[in-house]
């Protein structure tokens, strides 16, 4: 399928001037063009932030962050969450907030355990286990 | 709410019997290949009620079996691997095949497009890739059997499951995985439905409890088997690639895979319970003649139970490591989750109150389950509670509690709705004494067999044994003589409804004169379900006249 | 054996008052039951259809505030069935004063026991009525769970994991122990004893107990034969921190940290000596992960122990 | 309003109006496809979290090992990917637009580009992996180059979570070259019909994910 739809592909291509041409007038490439150049724009942002050693062990925190507002950017103007029913985007919502229901609640675990904070888990010398090859399907 | 006019279902047109021109859904086609790939809800519905009793009879097998071996304290029947197996067994194939399908894509699958007075559910197609799938997927689990069976339990533990287990895991664990798309498949069907396709004049709130019952259960269904499919990834990938994310030798954590597992189980049990409660109400307020009580409150249960039994999961995890604070949390959030089920059987219960009640069978049942879910329910506050909790977990208490849950509640439920819709499914009438009599019989099996074991489990059985102490066997044989009675109670059924697909009488368009618009049809329905368009303009549960318009 | 039980003996301090939260939940329930199903029946009785009891309508009350009455009711009860039955954990947080340790290994299909002492038993765990005990719980493999019904206590036993249980036996006797969460073939076979003795027949238990040095100089020996002393011990050229008196004190760390030297930091050192390397030291000690087993460790932490503690007590005082 | 059957009935030679027979009318049907195809993405978005929610736990219990081993990842490769992807992201937009205002032409054009931009990034992942093996950094390898235990747990969430992506990212492909034939053969009329909108939709939600993967395991533990 991929090699057949790359000669195609290909074909389209050579007569690009032409049969594009045409394709394109009319198609007003605005919103997508700038949300795509903004996304690169912020990529190229958080590349650079992680690298440099100014937030230490924040640096992830910040790369997430700008992430979500990359992820914000590609949910408005690609999957056009502006134009969609309140219904679409309450189930869109709704996947992030059960995911902040199972963050959370795991999280009120670990974080509230006794002793200092990671003490509860020590690696224990290797355990005696069932050799690789004999665990089957 | 304008003045709907009271009119109960008057009789006379309904005994003409179906005298419509076009063929109904059964009659259609006969070839296999109709059946299929059919893509009628009301077909689909049936290859599920195929499927799923298949599965019923597999695990039922197992549980007998399990109950043989109890019998005697040593363990003399099976090997202890061989018990392991049996046991992981019916864990497997009653959650997965058999109680989290049943309702929802068998009376579910029927039932919504007509109760919607919609042609068919929104994704047609997808709803038979739904059937498909729960079908490879048993097919995976029936292969994994036969191939010799695994024995983790239905819980899978890590590092068990992944580094000890050497039985067939992965193979199992692919089988569940391929069943949770199929559940979430008729999750996206019954929503998108019941968002689009309901029709004119049918507002949120005229929408039968059925209706709303299925839709709650969907929403629990797209929102947690997700985190099952990732847990069994992670599992299969830890066995067969050694990704070892729960592996305690790379500092991994067993209870983060507890988190996860129990984060989808628990909501799943209310998977199982919801529909029940849905075909509960219309059973109820049918054979009582009475508007069901308080519907409004019903609907905020229903919804209250979906989005708060996702807070409570670590309520399996008492006992496990977990840290005293989060175990608090969590009981806590156990007891708030358990208000609105006690709302729903008080509810039920004073729907009955002034009715003019008659006993078929399906009522029968219905009020078995609202018995028995009582004590289910309450026996999950014993179990709640932390101190209790320590002393009660992973014994026979446990199994007694969802066994109460699950069989007195879910099954119940299933064969109250079961038995109330079959004239409209079949066209046929059950033999009503047979049935009523199936119904006692069960109720008394039932209690038999699960009863003694709150008794076990408090003079501290474990859970899983395959051979015990004697002086657990006075409880367990007990039990073992009430889960026979409770295996011929099952059987029944499944001979007195093959007996009236045959010879039994011919069901009119509304022989319990029930308010719905499935009932409008004729039974069986013919392929596009309603010849002309239903009437929606009556109230949704109009069996006795409303006091004055201003009350809900 | 042999008669029929539906309460166990009350054998622990806790099970006193779990009992009671059971008992008390016993009567709600039952009394919620009796009113669910008593209700049932006598509507089905008093209105079944043609009976010819009253039918008129409803009392305007009837309807809402009924519905918001049972609610509240049922949520305020519920939210104090809760408050009564955390309050006993509340207590838990409370620390011991003197608890005796005592290790218990699970392992696929048996329990191995360490005393203090150094006694040793399998499946078998013998106690001193009256007495606050620590258990500190191991697996070696799989999840387990140290169950004694008669104490209404369990706690799960997880690989990776050091969990504690505090038993307070308060009645002589002997009584089961169960593993209660499912490890494999044998779950069912991994059952042992739990025998609580008065103090002067757990003192005589203890002198017949064969003469198993106790896990300190079990760990003396280990400390040697595993080739710690050559780098830890006095005499030796390479540069390793001294143990002596180590415990129990601040370490200072390589990378500035400071923690102190509690089981777990031991532990830590000597699975992963390149974590927590101490100021002034280069990183060379090799990771005995795999090379010790469970009570192995245990008998070198105690020994390093008895090395003395840098704070309270004299140096040398069993722990 | 006449209903013509939906699936396999040629009409005549106009492609016939994508209306499902149970449907009352289009707007109903698209509204459907969307609400569907959106609570879809939110069991996907659940089906990823179990897995961030796995690497949030540990990053907080083992901070030092398992931002040491994500400092191993192939950090040039994994940018190049997020730019490919965004690129793709834009011509699966743009295809979405042109569809709905029936560019026959350019709905051709610009997803041809989208599968091979994917095609460039399953290609990449690949030499990545290629790499990642050379370098023995997965778990069960005997010279793993990281000492500490929770380095293997980095790497262990490293492959379910790219193995995964690169899986949906598969099944994009797939959809995208079905759709991409049959809007050749003009079987399907582009304005009606809610196939590409759903596809663009689904290639959006795969972009998206790659976008939290990206800081997740390329750029955690670089800092300085």
């Amino acid at each position: 399928m991929s090699a057949q739809s790359e000669k195609a592909g290909a074909a389209a291509k050579d007569t690009m001037s032409a049969r594009a041409k045409r394709a394109f007038e009319g198609l007003d490439l605005f919103p997508e063009v700038t949300v795509f150049a903004a996304l690169v724009g912020l990529a190229a942002l958080s590349l650079i932030l992680a690298l440099l050693p100014l937030f230490g062990s924040l640096s992830l925190l910040v790369s997430l962050l700008i992430a979500a507002v990359m992820a914000a950017l590609v949910l408005i103007f690609f999957m056009h969450m502006r134009r969609a029913m309140t219904v679409v985007v309450l189930s869109g919502m709704a996947g992030i907030v059960w995911l902040t229901i199972l963050f959370g609640l795991t999280l009120s675990d670990y974080l509230t355990r006794a002793g200092p904070f990671g003490s509860s888990i020590e690696p224990p010398p290797a355990v005696g286990r069932v050799g690789e090859g004999e665990r089957g399907l | 709410m304008s003045d709907i006019p009271f009119r109960d279902v008057d009789l006379e047109e309904d005994e003409a019997g179906p005298s419509t021109a076009e063929a109904n859904y059964l009659e259609e086609r006969f070839s296999l290949w109709s059946w299929l790939t059919t893509t009628d809800h009301k077909r689909i519905g049936i290859l599920y009620l195929i499927s799923t009793t298949f599965f019923f009879f597999i695990g039922g097998a197992a549980a007998v079996l399990i109950r043989l071996e109890l019998f005697t304290p040593a363990g003399d029947l099976l090997t202890d691997d061989g018990y392991n197996k049996v046991f992981t067994l019916h864990g497997v194939v009653m959650v997965w095949f058999f109680l989290v399908p049943v309702i929802p894509s068998v009376l579910g699958n029927f039932l919504i497009p007509l109760m919607l007075g919609a042609k068919d559910l929104a994704f047609p197609r997808l709803n038979l890739a739904s059937w498909y799938l729960n079908i490879i997927g048993g097919g995976f689990a029936v292969w994994a059997m036969l191939a010799g069976g695994v024995d983790t339990g239905w819980t899978f533990y890590t590092p068990y499951s992944t580094a000890f287990a050497n039985s067939h895991v992965s193979l199992t664990a692919i089988g569940v995985f391929i069943s949770g798309f199929s559940t979430i498949a008729t999750g996206v069907n019954m929503i998108v439905t019941v968002h689009t396709m309901r029709p004119a004049g049918m507002g949120w709130f005229r929408m039968p409890l059925f209706v709303w019952a299925i839709y709650a259960t969907s929403l629990i269904m797209l929102l947690s088997t997700p985190v099952l499919a990732i847990v069994l990834t992670l599992l299969i990938t830890e066995r067969l690639l050694g990704l070892g994310i729960f592996n305690p030798e790379y500092g991994g954590d067993p209870i983060l895979f507890q988190h996860l597992f129990w984060f989808y189980s628990h909501p799943a049990v209310y998977i199982m319970i919801l529909p029940g409660m849905g075909v509960v109400t219309e059973v109820i307020t049918c054979f009582a003649r009475r508007r069901v009580f308080g519907y409004k409150a019903m609907v905020y249960a229903l919804l209250a139970i979906a989005v708060i039994g996702f807070f409570v999961w670590g309520h399996h995890m008492f006992t496990s490591g977990q840290s005293m604070y989060a175990s608090l949390t969590f009981s806590f959030l156990s007891f708030i989750v358990a208000v609105p089920s006690a709302i729903k059987v008080f509810n039920w219960t004073a729907t009955l109150y002034r009715g003019q009640i008659t006993f078929e069978a399906s009522m029968l049942y219905a009020m078995g389950f609202v018995g028995l879910f009582t004590m289910g329910g309450l026996t999950g506050l014993f179990l709640a509670s932390v101190p209790v909790d320590l002393h009660m977990h992973d014994t026979y208490f446990v199994v007694a509690h969802f066994h109460y849950i699950m069989v007195g509640g879910m099954v119940s439920a299933f064969f109250a709705g079961l038995h109330f819709w079959w004239p409209k499914i079949t066209g046929r009438m059950y033999p009503e004494t047979a049935a009523r009599i199936a119904a006692m019989l069960m109720f008394f099996g039932f209690n038999l067999t699960f009863f003694p074991q709150f008794i076990l489990g408090n003079i501290g059985m474990p859970r899983r044994y395959h051979a015990y102490p004697d002086e657990f066997q006075v409880w367990h044989v007990l039990s073992s003589a009430g889960a026979v009675i409770l295996a011929a109670a099952y059987l029944m059924p499944l001979f007195y409804l093959a007996w009236s697909l045959i010879w039994g009488r011919k069901a009119g368009r509304n022989p319990w004169r029930a308010h719905g618009l499935e009932w409008q049809t004729t039974s069986p329905p013919p392929k596009h379900n309603f010849l002309a368009n239903p009437d929606v303009s009556g109230d949704v549960y109009a069996y006795h006249p409303r006091r004055n318009p201003r009350d809900e | 054996m042999g008669e029929i039980e539906i309460i166990l003996p009350q054998a622990s301090v806790e099970a006193g008052s779990t009992d009671g939260k059971l008992l008390g939940l016993i009567i709600i329930s039952s009394l919620i039951t009796l009113l669910v199903a008593g209700l049932v029946g006598i509507f089905a009785i008093r209105y079944r259809k043609g009976s010819k009891a009253s039918r008129g309508r409803l009392p305007a009350w009837f309807d809402s505030d009924l519905e918001l009455g049972w609610t509240l009711a049922t949520g305020g009860l519920f939210v104090a069935i809760f408050a009564w039955a955390a309050s006993q954990d509340f207590a838990l947080a409370v620390p011991p004063q003197r608890a005796t340790e005592v290790h218990a290994v699970g392992k696929q299909w048996m329990w191995k026991i360490e005393h203090p002492g150094g006694q040793r038993e399998i499946n078998e765990l013998h106690l001193p009525v009256g007495e606050t005990i620590d258990l500190v719980l191991n697996s070696q493999d799989v999840i387990h769970s140290f169950y004694i019904p008669a104490f209404r206590l369990k706690q799960d036993v997880v690989p990776g994991h050091t969990t504690r249980m505090r038993i307070r036996p308060t009645r002589t006797g002997t009584y089961r122990l169960f593993c209660a969460e499912y490890c494999g073939s044998e779950h069912s076979a991994m059952i042992g004893r739990v025998v609580v003795l008065s103090k002067e027949a757990y003192a005589d238990w203890l002198s017949i107990q064969p003469e198993g040095d106790d896990l300190s100089t079990e760990g003396r020996q280990l400390f040697v034969s595993r080739g710690c002393a050559g780098c830890h011990e006095g005499s030796s050229k390479v540069r390793a921190p001294r143990l002596e008196g180590v415990f129990g004190g601040p370490v200072p760390l390589a990378d500035g940290r400071t923690v102190t030297a509690d089981d777990a930091y031991i532990r830590d050192s000597i699975l992963q000596p390149k974590k927590d390397v101490v100021a002034g030291f280069a990183p060379i000690m090799p990771s005995f992960a795999g090379a010790l087993d469970e009570g192995e460790l245990v008998a070198l932490t105690a020994y390093i122990r008895s090395l003395g503690r840098r704070d309270a007590t004299a140096t040398g005082g069993t722990p | 309003m006449s209903k013509t059957p939906f699936p396999g009935q040629e009409a005549a030679a106009l492609p016939p109006r994508a209306l499902a027979s149970h449907f009352h009318d289009l707007s109903q049907q698209k509204a459907a496809h969307d609400l569907g195809l959106w609570i879809f993405l939110a069991t996907e978005i659940l089906f990823f979290g179990g897995l961030f929610a796995a690497y949030l736990v540990y990053a907080l219990l083992h901070p030092g090992p398992f931002f040491e081993a994500a400092a191993e990842t192939e950090i040039l490769i994994g940018t190049i990917n997020t730019a490919i992807l965004l690129t793709s992201g834009l011509t699966a937009a743009l295809a979405v637009k042109a569809a709905g205002q029936n560019r026959h032409d350019a709905v051709l054009l610009l997803i041809g580009i989208t599968i091979l931009l994917g095609l460039a990034f399953l290609a990449a992942k690949g030499f990545e992996y290629w790499l990642d093996i050379h370098h023995h950094l997965y778990p069960t390898s005997p010279d793993f180059p990281l000492e500490a235990p929770a380095a293997k747990l980095f790497w262990s969430l490293y492959w379910v979570m790219t193995g995964l992506h690169a899986v949906h990212m598969t099944v994009g492909l797939g959809i995208w070259a079905v759709i991409w034939e049959m809007a050749r053969r003009r079987n399907f009329s582009l304005s009606d019909n809610s196939r590409v909108r759903i596809a663009g939709l689904y290639w959006a939600f795969v972009d998206l994910m790659w976008l939290f993967l990206w800081p997740l395991l390329y750029l955690a533990g670089r800092a300085g």
